[in-house]
């Protein structure tokens, strides 16, 4: 095992990794940028660097300083957790050439999936099925004779793609010239190249991914599937693991899952990733691609599976084989993950920046926390609106969800707007509850109510009008005790006092 | 006293006569409200029911977090009410005397003839039963008149100063 | 299912049963003193009512109270926790009474495990093995004789047993007379009744628990064992599951499953309820005692068998099946939980009272945190120490030990002196490590340092240093800027503050 | 700045020179302590090793929380060690003249001649470089003259307040 691991990330993720390194003794280095001083990651690691001004270009991507951090405080290894360096070919590269060792794939499997046709073409090979669409890469002129033969509606999508960058939804055959140029402009400004190619909509299809572990000795396990169809914008919201339709067809968990293998081998993997999959309502899967990294939802897997796969990741890395073979892993109840941000659900999840002044997480039975915010914190909009996950376990997926509304409602973040009355709506929904739901029920079918509701109106009326009363009361205090008159004081805070000196 | 709170589009009205009792919409209830914090965070029981609350206020308008919903609610008192149904807002006018609560010895008086004050600010440091409390005023103004000196003994409903 | 529980308690324990209400969409009525209106179990609850000044004979105690409210609110069950009105059968007498359902067993089950000696005669009879000693109940006078017969050392035990009072270790005949007349004066005035009996020690014993579940239509599984071995007069400390001596005989923990069910079914008994064993070095077990409610280390159970306890205790309590069989149980990983307590154990583990000026808990994989304290809660010596109690779950025994170190270094209460120092420096511990330990332990072969480690005594040298210099230069400093210099604020936030303002 | 810190039975010599270069019984480190929550909780990385303390502090002792376990130290700065070494406490004597830092304009004066001060207590405000600036006297004892009055523009290092 390594001596000491550079954790080149920021934020909830940080943390994660930190804590497994401190679990298997491992010594951590932490970077980070000058609006990070205080960050909880900086404080929980054992050494902290400082690499550069907030923007991420300066920082967190700066591959140079991050090295350099590496080689100055002795870290024999750098896991990049995700987003940021986590998909770029050139970290792991850069990793090599210093002999540090990388927690990840090797930069060739990297490349390999970032190019989205590609490893369409090289899983296709493998056996894997492939949603209709182009089938080798060709210029972008050619594409409307295949949109013509793959009909509509279809996707208009980047070769370099992630993150919904240089996807079009073109519903007929007029509307294709446009997304293509729009596509072709937004791939090309986004990731440096403009190649496109062209997909088959899936209708009522469900996001269906499979969690892959690999070691460097040829050997691969899947951890089973994550359920992750509620999404708004492509952006996964609310994730679980099993998923309702394989936990009914055991059959097919067991043919994604194989192919899932087959995918990773076929792009020489090594160490955690990830193959999406669509799943349609007659349960034909279809590849999407494959994530080269630690997934944000990694933890709704490790609930049900009980393996720590960022341990794993280490373990993998240092050369170790795989603890585990298929045979072993047993998938125990159910887990949902709610991606808690700084977004206000009520106005198009618009980034809220701000400092939190009151922070209570939830506890208790079965539920996780990784959060990577404090009381006192700001959130600034340097960075991605993540600002923590909650993560329950339930015997059942019923007993996971009402476990999920207890902690939602001990869940208290002051201070910016976040997520939590959006995910509170969606497990309140019957469609959610009953697992009736797809890739488009967030953004088409799910209302969120502004409407707040009778009872609590009347309380939070009584409150407003008990603390505005006693504001008045205290300002038109003509006596008050003057040694109590500390400032900032409220007459509540007095009372309590009162009270506890007559006792 | 009455208030008039506002939250989604519905007014209730809410009488507090003691710090306990409240009728809201002519109804009674029991009500108990605690600081927890000394700050955002509030402890309510209502005819028993619990509720725990952060609170952010600005003004008349409050951001209540409750069991992980936010409200917005602004809240009137009859005064505000008033001043905004008879037109723009106008300044409180006449005379004020700040009288002893009291029998005490002036320990101190911080009030200076001529000086304006504002709503709040002492303007007597009363001395009884042991402790030393301030006297403060009950509106903002001049202070028109100080009507004692440290040293003496006041009793109970004396004239201390005059706002004007 | 019911509709309202009446939650007899307060701290975490009652927290615990609001949660797991909730999860069921059951409605909560809390019950508090005078000293714990601001408590988080008020706080939790749907409901609350006062029922009384802080001692808990005139609050927590009260049966009378806690009946009327039951009624008031409308209740249909009390859930009553441990401690206080846990064992104590007038309760759920006076509950059958009021025709409320007591989330617990029948009272005469509760008396019989309460005489000590009568459920040692029970439990022999259905062929359970007990420790050699009095066989039946006789005179204290005649114990003289009874020793003789078990030989040295002995103990002398209380009939009314409990918490370790009127409890005796003798070592040699000379030293029983004066032992049996303290023994019976103390069980007297603790209990009410000074009958004794005589137990044979068993030298270098565990102390290991099953914990067992019981419907009201005549079935029993157990889940499994809790190694409670690691105790301080007669106090567990720290509790884990499995036992590693289990781990290793799983024809043991078959045995002895079976013994506990037995003992459980010869006291008639319902809903959830603990036998307790020594077991010594050649592996033979003995029936210690029978504790008829929920345990305070529940929570180990729960983390390897994936079953909420209290939940299951409501619904044996509303009538329903149990919904396992014994073969459905299966454990897996390994689960350890540290009682954290408000008392100092550099001096005594006297209780430490105080305001809990800062708090912050552990979280992240595998961390569950049972609590009953917020940041600002005074800690009064009117109840129990302990505070949390802080549990976790790993693949292996040597995974939750690194994972507990962790969480242990997370976690951060200021105000009240904790137990936390005693747990790290006995996770630290080789024997621990290595499961040697029995339950004298920690009273005879375990030394709590007080030396601090020197490169942390240099860390904390530099910061009381830095501080001090800083006060230093803020008390002298002969300019400051004026609107900076709010009350109360330090340096250091004014630093910060012009750092973000020229950013 | 040179202080002493005991803790453990073990005294450590810190000279701290700037901010962020302190000496430790002779060798030098870079460290950087930063106030989480403005209260108790601190940051502090020491040529990049990173510890997060909660101090509590009373007078020069304090008990301070590091990864779970408790530490008590007691600093003495070079005043304290020296009082110590020559005996009984002693009031500090002799004549301190309290100069402007900058040039600027007085803007008040709380400082009036005879009265007592203590420590830190406000002397002059003044003005310079758009803001207001309190000057504060670097000891306790009575000030035996002011040399300023408000209105008055002054130079750098001219003498405002005589403390004795």
């Amino acid at each position: 095992m390594f001596k000491k691991v550079l954790i080149a990330n920021r934020g909830e993720i940080a943390l994660r990794v930190i804590r497994a390194c401190q679990e298997l003794g491992v010594s951590t280095v932490a970077v980070y940028s000058e609006a990070d001083r205080n960050a909880l990651h900086v404080r929980y690691a054992d050494e902290a660097y400082l690499i550069g001004p907030p923007p991420s270009r300066d920082s967190y991507l700066r591959i140079d300083k991050i090295i350099e951090v590496a080689r100055r405080s002795g870290a024999d290894a750098i896991h990049p957790g995700y987003g940021f360096l986590a998909e770029n070919p050139d970290f792991p590269r850069a990793c090599r050439e210093a002999e540090i060792v990388f927690v990840g794939p090797p930069p060739e499997a990297i490349t390999a999936a970032g190019n989205k046709l590609a490893a369409r073409l090289t899983v296709r090979k493998a056996g894997v099925p492939v949603i209709s669409g182009t089938q080798e890469e060709i210029p972008d002129d050619r594409l409307v004779q295949v949109a013509q033969e793959v009909g509509y509606p279809l996707f208009v999508k980047a070769v370099a793609g992630g993150g919904g960058k240089g996807l079009r939804l073109v519903a007929a055959p007029e509307e294709l010239p446009r997304a293509l140029a729009a596509a072709h402009r937004e791939a090309e400004a986004a990731f440096g190249y403009g190649g496109l190619y062209i997909e088959k909509v899936v209708e009522n299809a469900r996001h269906v991914e499979f969690q892959v572990l690999a070691d460097a000795h040829g050997n691969f396990i899947h951890l089973g599937e994550r359920e992750c169809s509620l999404q708004r914008r492509h952006q996964k919201l609310v994730e679980e693991a099993p998923s309702v339709i394989l936990t009914r067809d055991e059959k097919l968990r067991a043919r994604m899952g194989e192919a899932a293998i087959k995918a990773a081998k076929a792009a020489g993997y090594v160490n955690a990733g990830t193959i999406e999959f669509l799943l349609d309502k007659d349960k034909n899967f279809y590849f999407l691609e494959m994530n080269t990294r630690l997934q944000v939802e990694h933890p709704v897997t490790e609930m049900v599976t009980g393996i720590d796969i960022v341990k794993e990741q280490l373990r993998i890395a240092s050369g170790k084989k795989l603890r585990y073979k298929q045979k072993d892993i047993r998938f125990v109840g159910h887990a949902i993950e709610c991606r808690i941000s700084a977004e206000d659900p009520f106005n198009k999840f618009l980034p809220s920046a701000g400092r939190i002044t009151s922070l209570r997480e939830p506890t208790g039975p079965g539920v996780r926390v990784e959060s990577g915010v404090y009381e006192g914190m700001e959130i600034s909009l340097y960075y991605d609106p993540l600002v923590a996950k909650l993560v329950v376990w339930g015997d059942t997926r019923a007993e996971a969800i009402l476990r999920m509304r207890r902690a939602l409602e001990e869940y208290q973040i002051v201070g910016v707007k976040t997520s939590i009355p959006f995910h509170r709506q969606l497990l309140d929904n019957t469609s959610y509850q009953a697992g009736h739901f797809d890739t488009r029920f967030v953004e088409e079918r799910f209302v969120l109510s502004q409407e707040e509701k009778a009872h609590h109106g009347e309380v939070t009326a009584l409150v407003a009008a008990l603390i505005a009363h006693h504001r008045r009361q205290e300002a038109l205090a003509l006596i008050s005790p003057r040694e109590d008159r500390a400032p900032g004081m409220s007459p509540w805070k007095l009372t309590g006092r009162r009270e506890a000196m007559e006792r | 006293m009455r208030y008039w709170a506002t939250v989604g589009g519905h007014e209730y009205s809410i009488e507090i006569d003691s710090e306990n009792k409240i009728v809201i919409d002519g109804t009674p209830h029991h009500a108990d409200l605690q600081s927890i914090d000394g700050a955002t965070l509030y402890s309510l029981l209502v005819d028993h029911e619990s509720y725990d609350l952060v609170v952010d206020r600005e003004g008349d308008t409050f951001r209540i977090l409750l069991r992980g919903e936010m409200y917005t609610v602004s809240v009137e008192d009859e005064r505000t009410r008033r001043l905004k149904e008879s037109g723009p807002l106008q300044a409180p006018s006449g005379e004020v005397v700040v009288k002893a609560p009291m029998p005490g010895l002036v320990v101190a008086v911080p009030a200076q003839e001529g000086s304006s004050v504002e709503m709040g600010q002492g303007l007597v440091i009363l001395e009884a039963m042991k402790m030393e409390n301030e006297i403060r005023t009950p509106r903002g103004g001049t202070v028109k008149s100080v009507k004692v000196t440290p040293g003496q003994v006041v009793d109970q409903g004396q004239a201390l100063v005059i706002i004007g």
